[in-house]
């Protein structure tokens, strides 16, 4: 017995000695660190997107979509990309938790993640501290990017509500000519903060908010809320950036309620999925949904969306997953910039570099529109499109 | 008796143990398991959840009392194992049948029947699967006949193996900062554990069994027998100054991603014990925890937070006492209302009150004062003598100091009068009346130190965080910290953290299984309650009719 | 001197009236019982006199106190300790938890006290474990102590039900059936128990007994309850020969049915 | 015995403060919406539009609510998992029956048969899930302490949850539109969405039924004997675990009603959809009297009304914004403030402070 314990641990100490003296040496001159990828290594990514609890369909989707752009890519510099999935919980403590997991994995090179705003920031914070970076597929807070608040390794490819919101308000006055106009969220940051900056840039344009009204996220019955936002002006202009079962509820009680009839119908990208037209049926009909300009004229697109249904076995549940597919090939392009390799294949990608690379990224043709970064990590394509929903399919109208 | 052949019983372990694999196949568990790797190139965990359903099969038939013979054995197993393989054929044909199915059930896919039809084509595969189950079936069966001598080594070498493999994660992180980069890789895959580490562990831990079985359980038992008194207080002693010294150590062993994991079990056993008193201890169920939680984390945020809704800009350490003090003011201002209400009433009640404080957090309501939605950011970090907490093992300290104190009142009070209060209550509440306790005093004192412990996880929560959203204050909260009391052992202190470590800790652990961990938690509850409904680790019967008299001398010796 | 004096009293459950204007004294020192058919209200009575029930009308006193609108905590200070039909013990807690819980009113320290075991409340603990393992002996349950309390035997259970009862240190003890499913050993043993705690701890006795032999045996007074109101009150002989009483004991089975059980 | 609390009088007094603040709350938002105009102006047809919705939302709480109460009744255990098996049987019969039935124009041309099917299916799958969980997961516990089998629920509700979330995705299931059901009907001159009016009539036709099912037939006596004393009525030759079953299948039965009703009205069904309806169910059970049919029928309608009723007449009432984000406020102070009252509920036994 002794001696096979023995010669087990003569061969450990072989296989030891054998990966230490391989090939030629390369060189970290990083301020922050390196990951080094041996020859036969995959490059390992990590995200950190809610995938249990009831937001599940929003960072599951936001994986596939990672999952997607990793498939698509094949070998990045002779290695094969591998994606460790974390789970962010849709909280703070989540992204704190899938955050410090990931950081204390020295082979992780970049994190996609997180998929809501709450876990975005323990998560963010960690995530910079310890050297590494970070791209959020759907993180809309505008405080995450906010000079003052903003962390050296945190970019995304989301819309900051800021702009997003004001958008939509800058298309119902100029546009629509509407001067009445309500809006709702339902408790989400991301809902809650593209509500708000709407009402504040409608109200700047001289627009009248006629109603700020709050729904409960599992609400199962809006009527109610809908009459008393129809007492209450009644708007011209319904806007409710919320998420798909909600959205759906809204967009089809809507209809039901006497002094909505006229009314026009907006929403943002967290509806921004086919998924959301098979759900609210003929009722979104004529709606408006502001968002990246998907689709048209994007053949990526399509063949992305034929992948993901071929891979999944059903149409992307939300938004985000273009955003996510955007922000992983950021990543990977940012990696094929700037790693080093030698002559056995080893990769040395050096952190701050990585990060400064991917502050660089100009003008990247996504499938979410034309991306650029700004020193705060907003990278989102500044045009925000309006779609109308017109047959069953968003057809993007304005600008 | 045992040894004839129940053909019935087989034919329904073996339907059973496929319907169970059928389900798994159907919600995308086995394709999301087969991605992970337990021994690289050689085992996923899918292959290992497929195979061990047929071989379970086959080792359950045979159980019965006593060994069976091998003839009956072989085609029990055979039945079995086969049998197992029928629900998953019926899956792989349906698809032949219904190509469309995958638009009513989004997780059958290709890559799932080639799974289950071993990479062959569907029909082919189909019979293949046959045959591998029954063989399985049929090696689980003899499994359970082999003596006791080769199959306990093996049963332990298997079982150390995997679990090594499942839980790879805890031993690569506590280990990466030791080893070198080559020895990991010689060790560990990006996901699971190189064949060359699972013929160590396997080898070793079938050599350590046969070595205890032979030798060490005498030589141990022998010594034990020979101890005596003085000795063994002696050696009970060195083991507990052995564990206060290993608690202390713990983090610097674990690194920073365990120790995150341990301050999060941490956090809950913080609540766990607070929950502890008012349901294990007084009875009181309440299903609305969190809400002391929530209220010891915002005023923890408010008070301290830099940002644009800080106000006062306190010290962590003047805030704390004011957090957790406006906890208990909640705890006994809401006990008021349910003084008079008992069992489920009372639940729905607290579940009620868990709900509205949420709902305010995040209301418009009170978004000028607590943020709503947006949460509230910038919240300071503690700090001592100007050295400030931020990493994992600072807060570790923190909590374990935390916890030592809940640990402390709790079982001080629980030997004392008030804990026989408190028992009294949860037994019957009219005769504890009726022996003259004082009901409103001894709920509201429940109530009041079982939310000071929320209070004060919910501040170092906060605190940890450096920012806290309403989103983190759900009822799930609520029910994970009852579920974790319970089945630690209701009213058991060591139940707490027990329970802390199996339904938090673990599901930490396992993020693999992420989209599956919630059914996993909700498999795992039930089967601990059925297997053991007292808990874990049950609170042990105190002895006082003897022990007494020993308190006195010592009562009397320090006089 | 009268110990515990009920006039008037009447307690009432939607139409029925389970107690009727029954009134009722208790010397001090005595041991009394009240028999009556099931469901006459004897157990009601027993309610009404511990604060279980509020009653409609009349007054109860106590030791010169009244204990109408008193709760059930204030009364047991007043030193009244009962037992009950249907023991109901704490189960969960052991022998000697269940006597010490029986001792609440004797204690008086607080919880802070125990979280830093300050002097006087380890000392007041001290002294109330003896006290309990004094109890203990005195009931028979040395070496029981330990055991939780639904693991007793049935008598055990009897026996421990008064031992945390006594523990309170009443002046006034109600025992609600104490011999109810005893053989007739046990039945004579407890009668010859409860007559020593009268004797050697001057404890003032009530008890609602339907073992008649118990009932003539011990008692020196007996009031007689049916459909909740007083038929009939005197020593035992008297009883035994009392007419209505006979009445109301053999038309039992046919009233019996019709009544609906409210002590239950 | 409630009595027996006015003698603490500084908690009486801390009582009867929180009731008349919360009085003085609804009174003072009551008057000053109605009468000083603050907020929103309502029409009458507004009003009549929030009591619709409101006794619609409140009639599906009703039909859940039963499930609880009977399980309740029998067992005197929270089934937590309630709500799951409304989502398992209305997610199944959606998927599989409602979408092929819509697609293939059958359910436009036969709309009543079409239905019918539907809610057969749901409520045959509700009620396989709920005796497969009955056996599985509770029968065995039957004599265990009562908060195991709570913890036993609770892991069936998300074992079902996220079993079906695998097996049928997490994405929102589109439930079919009735083409007869699209619009409104004028009853009495107020006009009612079709829909609405139909969950009513059905929610109050299921409940009448389960009612005389309770009351007159012998399995509801059966039943009703095993809630009163289950070791009696074994004596009496009552199959103890079958009348569980059935009582579990009762509850199931009218879930799965009830959830197709639910898909009707809102037109999307999915994975998490039993969950929140299920806790609301709960508390409307307990706001009626746990335990008691009729209990929860009030319940359910009390619950929703107050939901639909509450944030426009008295928070808006009080200026306070975003009120609709705090019907649960609302709903659980009710509930509260009911219970301080009527500890038993509307119209519930004394169950909850049977002494002695």
């Amino acid at each position: 017995m002794k001696r096979t314990i023995f010669l087990v641990l003569i061969a450990i100490f072989v296989v030891m000695g054998l990966a230490a003296c391989g090939g030629q040496k390369l060189e970290c001159t990083d301020p922050i660190g390196c990951v080094e990828v041996a020859p036969d290594e995959p490059i390992l990514l990590a995200s950190s997107l809610v995938i249990s609890g009831p937001n599940t369909e929003l960072g599951l989707d936001s994986q596939y979509g990672v999952e997607i752009a990793i498939d698509f890519r094949g070998d990045v510099l002779g290695h094969p990309v591998e994606l460790q999935p974390e789970d962010d919980g849709c909280n703070a403590e989540g992204g704190q938790t899938s955050a410090t997991k990931i950081v204390s994995n020295p082979q992780i090179v970049a994190m996609i993640g997180t998929s809501c705003s709450g876990a975005g920031v323990p998560a963010a914070k960690i995530i910079s501290d310890n050297g590494y970076v970070m791209v959020s597929p759907s993180n809309t807070a505008p405080s995450l990017t906010d000079p003052e608040l903003h962390e050296a390794g945190y970019l995304r490819t989301a819309h900051n509500d800021k702009v997003q919101g004001r958008a939509m308000a800058e298309f119902a006055i100029n546009e629509l000519g509407v001067t009445k106009a309500a809006a709702i969220h339902d408790g989400d940051p991301y809902t809650e903060g593209l509500a708000s900056v709407f009402s504040e840039a409608f109200q700047e344009l001289g627009g009248e908010i006629v109603a700020f009204e709050a729904i409960d996220a599992n609400a199962d019955d809006v009527i109610a809320p809908l009459t008393t936002i129809a007492a209450a002006g009644p708007p011209e202009f319904l806007y409710y950036p919320v998420f798909i079962p909600l959205g759906s509820l809204i967009t089809k009680q809507a209809q039901d309620v006497e002094g909505l009839d006229g009314v026009i119908l907006a929403a943002a990208d967290g509806v921004q999925s086919p998924s959301f037209l098979e759900a609210a049926g003929d009722a979104a009909e004529g709606m408006y949904v502001s968002g990246p300009d998907l689709g048209f004229g994007n053949e990526i697109y399509d063949k992305f969306l034929t992948a993901y249904q071929e891979k999944y076995g059903t149409e992307p549940t939300a938004p985000f997953h273009a955003h996510a597919f955007d922000a992983t090939n950021m990543v990977l392009d940012a990696i094929e910039k700037v790693a080093q390799q030698a002559d056995d294949g080893t990769l040395l990608i050096g952190r701050q570099a990585l990060r400064d690379a991917l502050f660089a990224t100009s003008g990247m043709e996504g499938i979410t529109g034309t991306i650029t970064c700004d020193e705060y990590g907003d990278c989102a394509d500044p045009k925000i499109a309006v779609s109308q929903v017109q047959g069953g399919e968003f057809v993007p109208i304005w600008p | 008796m045992s040894s004839q052949l129940d053909l019935r019983n087989a034919a329904r372990v073996g339907l059973l143990a496929g319907v169970v694999t059928l389900g798994i196949s159907a919600v995308g568990m086995l394709e999301s398991f087969d991605t992970r790797d337990l021994i690289v190139g050689l085992l996923t965990l899918g292959q290992l959840v497929l195979f061990s359903a047929p071989f379970f099969a086959g080792y359950r038939v045979t159980l019965g009392e006593g060994k069976s013979d091998v003839g009956p054995a072989a085609v029990g197993g055979v039945v079995a194992g086969a049998l197992t393989a029928v629900p998953p054929i019926a899956l792989i044909l349906l698809t032949l049948a219904a190509p469309n199915i995958r638009n009513s059930l989004v997780n059958v896919s290709p890559e799932l029947i080639s799974l289950l039809s071993l990479g062959a084509s569907e029909v082919v595969g189909s019979l293949l699967l046959l045959v591998v189950m029954a063989v399985l079936g049929v090696a689980g069966a003899m499994f359970h006949i082999l003596p006791d001598a080769i199959r306990k080594p093996l049963v332990s070498g298997l079982g150390w193996m995997l679990g090594f493999a499942i839980l790879s994660e805890v031993s690569l992180n506590i280990l990466r900062p030791v080893l070198g980069r080559g020895l990991m890789r010689a060790l560990f895959g990006t996901k699971g554990i190189t064949p060359l580490l699972a013929a160590i562990i396997f080898v070793a831990a079938i050599g350590l069994t046969i070595w205890w079985s032979k030798n060490g359980k005498q030589r141990y038992e022998s010594r034990k027998a020979a101890m005596s008194e003085a000795q063994i207080k002696q050696s009970r002693r060195v083991s507990i100054g052995v564990g206060i010294v290993s608690l202390l150590i713990l983090p610097i062993i674990l690194g920073t991603y365990l120790t995150e994991v341990v301050d999060n079990v941490g956090l809950f056993i913080l609540m766990g014990m607070g929950l502890n008193i008012v349901v294990g201890f007084a009875g009181l169920l309440d299903l609305g925890y969190v809400a002391f939680f929530a209220i010891g984390a915002y005023v923890m945020g408010i008070l301290t937070s830099q940002g644009a809704l800080g106000i006062g800009h306190m010290s962590f350490w003047l805030a704390l006492p004011i957090a957790v003090g406006t906890a208990v003011l909640a705890g006994v201002t809401l006990g008021i209302p349910v003084l008079r209400m008992r069992g489920d009433y009372l639940a729905i009640v607290t579940l009620g009150f868990g709900e509205i404080i949420r709902v305010l957090a995040t209301s418009d309501l009170l978004k000028p004062y607590i943020g709503g939605a947006q949460g509230i950011l910038q919240i300071g970090k503690p700090t001592i003598f100007g050295f400030e907490m931020v990493k994992p093992i600072h807060f570790y300290y923190l909590i374990l100091a935390g916890v030592g104190l809940a640990v402390f009142v709790a079982s001080r009070l629980r030997d004392a009068r008030l804990g026989r209060q408190w028992m009294a209550l949860r037994e019957d509440e009219d005769v504890a009346e009726a022996m003259g306790i004082h009901l409103v005093s001894t709920k509201l004192l429940a109530f009041g130190i079982g939310a000071a412990f929320s209070g004060l996880a919910g501040a170092i929560f906060s605190a940890r965080l450096s920012s806290i959203f309403p989103h983190s204050f759900n009822l799930l909260i609520s029910i994970n910290v009852l579920s974790l009391i319970i089945v630690g052992g209701i009213g058991s202190l060591p139940g707490v953290v027990v329970g802390a470590l199996v339904l938090v800790g673990l599901p930490e652990l396992l993020r693999e299984f992420a989209e599956y961990r919630m059914l996993l938690y909700g498999a795992l509850l039930i089967a601990m309650m059925i297997a053991r409904p007292e808990g874990l680790w049950p609170s042990p019967v105190t002895k006082r009719e003897f022990h007494a008299a020993e308190e006195e001398e010592a009562m009397g010796g320090a006089q | 001197m009268a110990l515990l004096e009920a006039t008037n009293v009447t307690k009432q459950f939607g139409g029925l009236t389970a107690v009727n204007d029954f009134t009722f004294t208790v010397e001090k020192g005595a041991i009394d019982s009240i028999i009556g058919p099931n469901g006459a209200g004897k157990t009601t009575f027993f309610n009404c006199i511990t604060g279980f029930y509020q009653f409609e009308e009349g007054a109860i006193v106590f030791d010169g106190h009244s204990v109408n609108g008193r709760s059930t905590d204030q009364i047991t200070r007043m030193g009244i300790s009962r037992t009950y039909q249907n023991i109901r013990l704490f189960s969960q807690m052991t022998t000697i938890e269940n006597i010490l819980v029986g001792m609440e009113p004797q204690l008086h320290t607080s919880w802070i006290g125990a979280l830093f075991r300050l002097p006087p409340t380890v000392k007041e603990e001290t002294k109330a474990l003896n006290e309990a393992r004094r109890l203990l002996d005195f009931v028979g349950l040395t070496g029981k102590g330990d055991d939780l309390s639904r693991n007793l035997s049935y008598g055990d259970q009897r026996r421990l039900e008064i031992a945390r009862a006594l523990a309170a240190k009443p002046k006034l003890l109600l025992l609600d059936e104490p011999t109810a499913g005893m053989n007739p050993r046990e039945s004579a043993e407890t009668t010859e128990f409860i007559r020593r705690l009268r004797d050697e701890l001057g404890i003032t006795i009530l008890l609602i007994e339907h073992d008649m032999r118990v009932v003539m045996g011990i008692s020196e007074n007996i009031t007689v309850l049916d459909y909740g109101a007083k038929i009939a009150e005197g020593g035992p002989s008297d009883i035994q020969s009392n007419p209505r009483v006979i009445e109301a004991y053999l038309g039992r089975g046919a009233a019996a049915s019709a009544t609906i059980e409210i002590e239950s | 015995m409630s009595q027996r609390f006015k003698n603490i009088d500084y908690i009486g007094i801390v009582l009867w403060l929180f009731r008349a603040a919360i009085v003085v709350i609804v009174v003072w938002g009551t008057v000053s919406k109605l009468f000083l105009g603050q907020g929103n102006a309502y029409t009458a047809t507004d009003w009549i539009d929030f009591l619709v919705a409101g006794l619609a939302q409140g009639s599906l709480y009703a039909l859940i609510a039963l499930g609880y109460t009977l399980v309740y009744g029998v067992l005197f255990m929270i089934n937590f998992a309630h709500g799951e098996f409304l989502m398992s049987g209305t997610m199944t019969a959606t998927i599989f029956v409602a979408l092929p039935l819509s697609a293939s124009g059958f359910l436009d041309a036969n709309p009543i048969l079409g239905m019918l099917i539907i809610m057969v299916v749901a409520m045959l799958v509700s009620v396989g899930v709920a005796l497969l969980t009955e056996r599985v997961a509770y029968r065995p516990l039957r004599r265990a302490p009562r908060l195991v089998p709570l913890i036993t629920a609770i892991g069936a509700s998300f074992f079902w949850q996220y079993f079906f979330r695998g097996l049928y995705g997490s994405a929102l299931v589109p439930f079919p539109e009735l083409e007869v059901l699209k619009g409104e009907w004028a009853v009495f001159g107020i006009a009612v969405l079709k829909t609405r009016a139909v969950v009513m009539v059905a929610s109050v036709i299921m409940l009448i039924g389960l009612y005389v099912f309770i009351m007159r037939t012998k399995t509801g006596t059966a039943i009703r004997a095993v809630a009163e004393d289950k070791d009696i009525a074994a004596l009496m030759g009552i199959d103890v675990d079958r009348t569980i079953s059935i009582t579990f299948a009762t509850g199931a039965a009218m879930a799965g009603a009830a959830g197709i009703l639910y898909g009707m009205v809102f037109r999307q069904v999915h994975f998490f959809m039993g969950f929140v309806p299920g806790i609301k169910a709960f508390t409307a059970a307990v706001l009626g009297g746990i335990g008691s049919i009729p209990g929860a029928a009030l319940g359910g309608l009390f619950l929703g009304l107050f939901e639909s009723v509450g944030p426009p007449l008295f928070l808006e009432g009080l200026g306070i914004p975003g009120a609709h984000q705090l019907k649960d406020v609302i709903a659980f102070t009710m509930l509260v403030l009911v219970l301080i009252f009527r500890p038993q509920g509307i119209v519930g036994e004394r169950l909850a402070e049977k002494k002695a």
